[in-house]
């Protein structure tokens, strides 16, 4: 599987996922459940190698390519602008993104082989895993935009399959559903944006240039005499609603804490490491565009530090464990769409990098508290499990510090760093942004160590003695903690003495794209990172102040069954502005009652028109004519007398007529 | 006012009078002999008219064969009175209403017709039969042919129809029992 | 001299009194008789108008007209008696009556 | 002559059919069976041989009038038989057990039905596809009326009348055009490449192109004469709705791209407009009502209108992208919600009911069949990987390219595809078991082949497209027109994006058939 002149085939890579899922619908139905599990972690695995070689190939010491392109046949044709062959293009950003997706993918496979055992629909659930997969490594190694879109939706379907794997439950249809008619309507303005650029310029990726002439044009005749401007802000605005959509930013975000209502490999594995981040490898991959328009990135900026701080608030008052991660995955993301907003692409690209580790890491250490608490989600139901779960303790602690920002310690702190530091620095970035992004890492900080403090600390509140977990639960997430630490200092800014190893990385990727100086005088870097750091140190302690075990409580312990916790159930604290947090800002109850009571009504109204108005017209023709017949009944009542009436009626009406026409 | 005329307008009034009794008979014995008073009314118009040989055929053909037919049929029916028989009553007035309309509205078109035809006078002369008999069958003769074909065709069928009638009344009668 | 419209006009009179007892006379027989008035006032619109012309032809027509009234009474007379004999009465509008249900 | 051939095989089998009747049941269905098998290889041999060119078919009919049996078939034609043989076979896999009684009677009529849609789809003779368009409705009024559900007269009737209402202005407007042509001096021909020579002044072409579209329009079935389709459709048996959506509601499409646009190119111009606004109300109205529908085949029906409203969208949109689409749309609309009749019909044997409120949790009890219902629900609502996103993507595309704020329109209609499908599938697969089905068994094998046929169509229609689009163009000229308008301004920004990328020259008269559509073809790509 390698070309004449050694390049690796890309293909096999989705291919081998897609193998795996394909074997295990067919022929799993015959086979032990078991052995599903190990087809699909065998499949993951061998595309995870694959990426590997294929990585080594690209960045290896005398790499003369830059990107691997290979068009295998052609998809749509014909059509004007629609115009697109299946393939792959594995440039340095598809190349980070295809490893975290099967590395990370593949770690969680292997937990979730262990995790998912004595499931009723094991097999299901790792054919739509590895389906998942498949189309998660076309999304990001397709060479144009329609072929991307194909993975786009693929990963948007499989993420209904699994949010939904539980499925005797009604909550979680209902959930699975939300996800995918949120994410579609996403999918709606993508595909318009698409399109847009296809008529433009063309979304073939090799090529993906020309939006600097498209700008200058003072009138581009397609779009009704818009400037090339706004046509470019338009489609700018579309791909974000599209990436909004996919990464939950805000407004629709509403899906992502409902979707906790699927197994937890499942969110860690799509709500935290891939699907989610979508929407970031389709602002990076298009950044040319976006580069063209202030106002876009200013837009982008905004609407990733506003959901930023959103998701911290809303965090910070959670009491199930996996909304509490959910809530922190909404706000991390809207951190790296601040990053790609002000311009540092590359470092918004690496904010994913790490956060793909240490978020994957803490569901999986969530997962195995749970699992071991047998399904119990609520984070006041626990405490002191430090002492039963020592390992998964100090991994979670890991990377709840990568996410808190540990100063110098995790990887969290560079990445974030980072993006504030650009934020405060480049030409897009401005002080209120960089504020409010500082803020919110106060925030994260608190709501971070109050789940590490809350679920690990102090004294065991139920009567709960928790098995301990098997070896394959802890060995992956050992790993991945390791990575939370490690991973920071690929990026090591000149200010700690590094060499920006990363930024250099996507050089040849984000050429003139990137905007952001890479200014680095040490000393304003150094006191701004002195500030980030210093800031989560402040978080951990006012967390430990509050929900410490030493303290007094002074939040109060809201006690709800675990796993019935939905945006709408009833508030469980007492102070309406934590009930308002709490519920996600209502923003959940908004869209239900305005948009879901309201389609219901305007459907059952249009079948009603259907029924009685467009149908009642022809039934109304249908009784006329029922009419008709009883009229003439009247003339064919089987008297004589009647007949000869009418014989005479028609003899005088000729007479007359004869006559008067005469 | 010639004597002919006066003849034929008293022989209208009389036709005309009697057809209207017809109409209205409560009896059906009065209404034949009402229509034997209306041809002899129509035969008196005919003479007028200068048909002589025709006004004869009329009283004889007509009145005497026709209309006595019908009150052997009568006879043989026994439905004379109108106590037994309901379907004797003469018609009420609202059933003559669409029928009497439509019946003026027939008079006034072929009246209108007539007039605007400005037929004129009778010539008067009356017609002898040795003209009838030759123009009847120099040209006519095919005419004749056929009328006899017709009586031909009502003889047969008056009589199948009356042997079908005399069969099914000796079954019925040799059940019950009265001849 | 006898005027002919006068003649044509009594002949329509007795035309249309025969009509009308058609449509409304219940009776069978009178129906008959009604059916023989109005062939009657045509004999006598042709005498009427060979009356006009001077022809013989008219009068020759209302020879024709003789042999049909006859075999007309004739048949429709046999078809009385059997009416009465099958459903025992005269009465036209009974009759549909019995037919229909 | 394999062309005639097509059909007499079908009429051959009818006659077996009818015989074997009095051997027993089973000999009829395999009869069925064979016959329609062998009528697909006949199909895959014409859409083979229709690569090199179009093959044509003769005999004189009606010579006095100039009508003769002329069968001819081009690209879309091949293509529209073959839809129509793969459901032949699937409609006869489908009903191997749910027709008991007059089995033999059953699949005479279907052989018919299918005779009836041949002849419309080959013939180039406006009296050979008017005879053929009515001797469709035949069969199904007797399809539905004997072996459909509760209320199957009334769905009978209701369908007969509607399709011949319609027909009647159709047969109008082909007398008129014919008597115009023949009292010109051009001689009485039923041709319709002559009789779409006949110069029309523009009300003529007016009135005629009004008349054919209500015909066709009854049979698409377009927004405000669609009431039809869900009774029909509810009552009829599986095999008779498969037949019905899958391939009848197109011969309304096909017959106004034969049909109505070419006799009256400039009035198919001036109604455009109107149609893209039916055809939008269609598709937005058949969404939403599918949504509140509680029958399983009632709301498949539904969104059969809206797809169908996508299809017509597509068509009058004037561009290689529309017209395109349009194509593929009928493909894919014939394959899923085929499917998803199938899987209606499978359901109501077995659970003896449509109500979707009943339903629930069958995925514990069947997961074969809840996984076929999740590929067919996905692919109705447009999930990339089968053919309808990309018939979808096309009409979208084109309707974009003609206004931007249209497509913008046309697009968000997906979403509301998107509701309706999942709440298909939520509520009779997912959500807790409500009754406990005893009789439910999975799919048996005959049903699983019927249904894998059409999943395998649309996927490879999905991942290869060119299957469908390439016999479209040969041979361009003799492309059916679409309608021709392109607006000036995409003209120039595609010559304004020339260098970048692909070339479309798109220059266009009018919308007879002889002017020049360049297009991207393979060679030129």
């Amino acid at each position: 599987m390698i070309y004449a002149d050694g390049t690796p085939m890309v293909w096999p890579i989705p291919a081998f996922a897609l193998l795996g899922a394909v074997v295990i619908f067919v022929f799993s139905r015959w086979w032990a459940p078991r052995t599903a599990g190990k087809i699909a972690c065998t499949a993951v695995g061998i595309s995870f190698l694959w990426t590997l070689v294929v990585a080594a190939h690209l960045l290896g010491s005398g790499a003369r390519q830059l990107a691997i392109h290979e068009p295998l046949w052609t998809w749509l044709s014909g059509a004007g602008p629609v115009d697109a062959k299946i393939g792959f293009y594995v440039d340095r950003l598809a190349l980070v993104f295809a490893i975290i997706v099967s590395g990370v993918g593949w770690l969680i496979h292997l937990y979730s082989y262990a995790y998912m055992e004595g499931d009723e629909g094991e097999r299901r659930f790792f054919g739509y895993l590895n389906l998942f997969v498949f189309s998660m490594l076309t999304l990001v190694m397709a060479d144009n935009a329609f072929f991307m879109f194909l993975g786009w939706e693929g990963v948007g379907a499989c993420s209904f399959l699994l949010i939904g794997h539980w499925y005797q439950k009604s909550e979680n249809c209902a959930a699975a559903q939300k996800a995918f008619l949120v994410t579609r309507l996403g999918d709606v303005f993508l595909i318009l944006g698409i399109l847009i650029c296809a008529l433009l310029v063309g979304v073939d990726y090799t090529n993906l240039v020309g939006f600097d002439k498209v700008r200058e044009l003072p009138q581009v005749d397609a779009f009704g005499h818009l400037s090339g401007k706004t046509v470019l802000l338009i489609a700018g605005l579309f791909l974000l609603a599209g990436a909004a959509g996919k990464s939950a930013q805000l407004p629709l975000q509403v899906w992502l804490p409902d979707a906790m209502a699927g197994p937890t490999p499942v969110s860690a594995l799509i709500h935290a490491a891939t699907m989610v981040t979508a929407g970031v490898y389709l602002i990076a991959r298009f950044h040319q565009l976006f580069v063209q328009v202030p106002e876009l990135m200013a837009a982008v900026a905004l609407v990733g530090v506003l959901t930023a701080f959103y998701g911290a608030t809303c965090a910070i008052v959670q009491t199930d464990i996996k909304r509490v991660l959910a809530y922190s995955t909404i706000s991390q993301i809207g951190y790296m769409i601040l990053g790609l907003g002000v311009g540092a692409f590359s470092l918004g690209v690496f904010h994913f990098f790490t956060h793909a580790f240490y978020k994957a890491l803490l569901f999986l250490a969530a997962g195995t508290v749970i699992h071991s608490l047998h399904g119990e989600q609520n984070i006041f139901n626990m405490g002191g499990l430090k002492r039963f779960l020592p390992r998964t303790y100090l991994a979670f602690l890991a990377g709840a510090a990568s996410l808190a920002g540990f100063p110098l310690v995790t990887a969290g702190f560079f990445s974030k760093d980072g993006i504030l530091w650009s934020a405060l620095t480049t030409q897009f970035g401005s002080v209120p942004i960089y504020l409010l992004g500082l803020f919110t890492a106060l925030l994260t900080a608190i709501y971070s160590f109050r789940l590490v403090f809350i679920v690990f600390f102090g004294e065991q509140r139920k009567e709960i003695h928790p098995h301990a977990p098997s070896s394959l639960l802890e060995w992956p997430v050992m790993i991945l903690a390791l990575f939370a630490v490690v991973a920071g200092y690929l990026n090591l800014p000149h200010a700690f003495g590094g060499g920006a190893w990363w930024e250099h990385f996507f050089e040849p990727v984000f050429k003139e794209a990137e905007a952001r100086p890479l200014v680095h005088d040490g000393a304003k870097e150094l006191l701004a990172a002195g500030a980030s750091g210093l800031l989560a140190l402040v978080g951990i302690a006012a967390a430990w102040k509050l929900y410490g075990p030493p303290a007094r409580r002074i939040v109060p312990e809201p006690v709800i069954a675990a796993g019935e916790i939905q945006n709408d159930t009833p508030a469980p604290y007492k102070s309406p502005l934590a009930n308002l947090l709490f519920a996600g800002w209502y923003f959940d109850r908004l869209y239900m009652r305005v948009f879901v009571r309201g389609f219901k009504l305007v459907a059952t109204l249009a079948n009603l028109v259907d029924n009685v108005i467009v149908d009642g017209f022809y039934e109304l023709v249908a009784l006329i004519v029922r009419g008709f017949h009883a009229l003439l009944v009247f003339f064919q009542n089987g008297r004589t007398s009647r007949y000869a009436l009418v014989m005479l009626f028609g003899a005088v009406a000729i007479t007359t007529f004869a006559l008067m026409w005469r | 006012m010639t004597l002919l005329a006066v003849i034929f307008y008293i022989a209208a009034a009389v036709a005309i009078l009697a057809t209207g009794a017809v109409l209205f008979a409560r009896n059906a014995v009065n209404a034949v002999l009402y229509l034997l008073v209306s041809l002899f009314g129509v035969a008196l118009m005919m003479y007028s008219l200068g048909g002589a040989f025709v006004a004869i055929l009329e009283i004889i053909v007509y009145a005497g064969a026709i209309v006595v037919l019908f009150l052997f049929v009568i006879m043989m029916l026994n439905i004379a009175r109108i106590e037994q028989h309901k379907d004797l009553q003469p018609p009420t007035r609202p059933q003559l209403l669409v029928p009497v309309i439509l019946a003026l509205v027939l008079m006034a078109d072929l009246g209108i017709a007539i007039y605007a035809a400005a037929a004129g006078v009778s010539s008067g002369k009356t017609i002898t039969v040795t003209a009838i008999g030759e123009t009847l069958y120099r040209q006519h003769y095919l005419g004749v042919e056929l009328a006899s074909l017709v009586l031909l065709i009502g003889l047969i069928g008056a009589l199948h129809l009356g042997s079908a009638a005399w069969f099914t009344h000796q079954k019925e009668a040799n059940q019950d029992g009265t001849c | 001299m006898v005027p002919a419209e006068h003649a044509l006009i009594v002949a329509t009179i007795l035309f249309c009194l025969g009509a009308i007892g058609v449509l409304v006379r219940r009776n069978f027989l009178f129906v008959l008789m009604a059916i023989e008035i109005m062939l009657n006032a045509a004999g006598l619109a042709f005498v009427a108008a060979s009356g006009i012309h001077g022809q013989p032809d008219g009068q020759i027509f209302f020879l024709f007209i003789l042999p049909v009234a006859a075999a007309e009474v004739a048949i429709g007379l046999a078809l009385g008696v059997l009416l009465r004999l099958r459903y025992g009465t005269l009465d036209l509008w009974q009759i549909a009556q019995t037919r229909e249900d | 002559m394999i062309l005639a051939l097509l059909i007499i095989v079908l009429l051959v089998g009818a006659v077996l059919c009818a015989l074997a009747d009095r051997v027993d049941r089973r000999v009829v269905r395999w009869t069925a069976l064979i016959i329609t098998s062998v009528d697909l290889a006949l199909a895959i041999g014409v859409a083979t041989l229709v690569s090199q060119g179009p093959i044509v078919f003769r005999l004189p009919w009606l010579p006095s009038w100039g009508a003769s049996l002329h069968f001819e078939a081009d690209g879309l034609a091949a293509l529209m038989i073959l839809l129509t043989t793969v459901l032949g076979v699937v409609a006869v896999l489908i009903s191997w057990e749910e027709i008991e009684r007059r089995s033999g009677a059953f699949h005479v009529w279907l052989l018919l039905l299918q005779v009836g849609i041949l002849v419309v789809f080959l013939a180039r003779d406006a009296l050979l596809f008017y005879l053929g368009w009515e001797l469709m409705l035949i069969p199904l009024f007797f399809i539905i009326g004997i072996w459909g559900h509760e209320d199957k007269q009334r769905a009978a009737f209701k369908f007969l009348l509607f399709t011949f209402g319609g027909s009647i202005f159709m047969l109008l407007a082909l007398l008129y055009v014919y008597v115009r042509h023949l009292n010109l001096g051009m001689g009485g021909t039923f041709e319709i490449e002559e009789l779409a020579k006949t110069p029309l002044s523009a009300s003529e072409q007016w009135w005629v192109f009004l008349g054919l579209f209500i015909g066709f329009a009854v049979k698409i079935p377009l927004f405000p004469v669609h009431t039809w389709l869900p009774d029909a459709h509810t009552q009829a048996p599986t095999a008779g709705s498969l037949i019905l959506a899958g391939v009848l509601l197109k011969t309304g499409v096909y017959g106004l791209i034969r049909l109505a646009i070419p006799l009256a190119p400039q009035a198919a111009e001036a109604f455009a407009p109107l149609i893209i606004a039916l055809s939008l109300i269609g598709i937005y109205y058949g969404a939403v009502v599918a949504f509140a529908q509680r029958d399983f085949k009632r709301l498949v029906a539904y969104s059969s209108i809206s797809h169908l409203g996508f299809v017509v969208l597509g068509l009058f949109v004037g561009n290689a992208a529309g017209y395109q689409g349009a194509v593929l749309q009928m493909v894919n609309h014939g394959l899923a919600t085929g499917g998803l009749f199938l899987l209606a019909g499978i359901i109501q044997h077995r659970a003896h009911t449509r109500n979707l409120e009943v339903f629930g949790g069958l995925w514990k009890y069947a997961p074969a069949m809840g996984a076929f219902l999740l590929f067919f629900a996905f692919a109705s609502l447009g999930i990339p990987g089968t053919g309808n996103f990309i018939g979808e993507l096309y009409v979208i595309a084109g309707t974009f390219q003609l206004h931007h704020t249209l497509g913008a329109l046309a697009a968000l209609a997906v979403l509301f595809a998107a509701a309706y499908s999942l709440k298909l599938f939520l509520s009779t697969m997912h959500g807790p078991t409500a009754r406990p089905w005893r009789a439910f068994k999975d799919l048996h094998i005959h049903e699983s082949v019927a249904l894998g046929i059409l999943c395998v169509g649309l996927i490879a229609v999905g991942l290869y497209p060119k299957l469908v689009t390439q016999p479209l163009y040969f041979p361009p000229d003799r492309l059916v027109p679409t309608t021709g308008r392109v607006p000036e301004r995409v003209i120039r920004a595609e010559a304004a994006r020339g260098s970048l990328s692909s070339v479309s020259r798109m220059r266009s008269k009018s919308f007879s058939l002889d002017h020049e559509v360049v297009l991207v073809s393979e060679a030129s790509k």
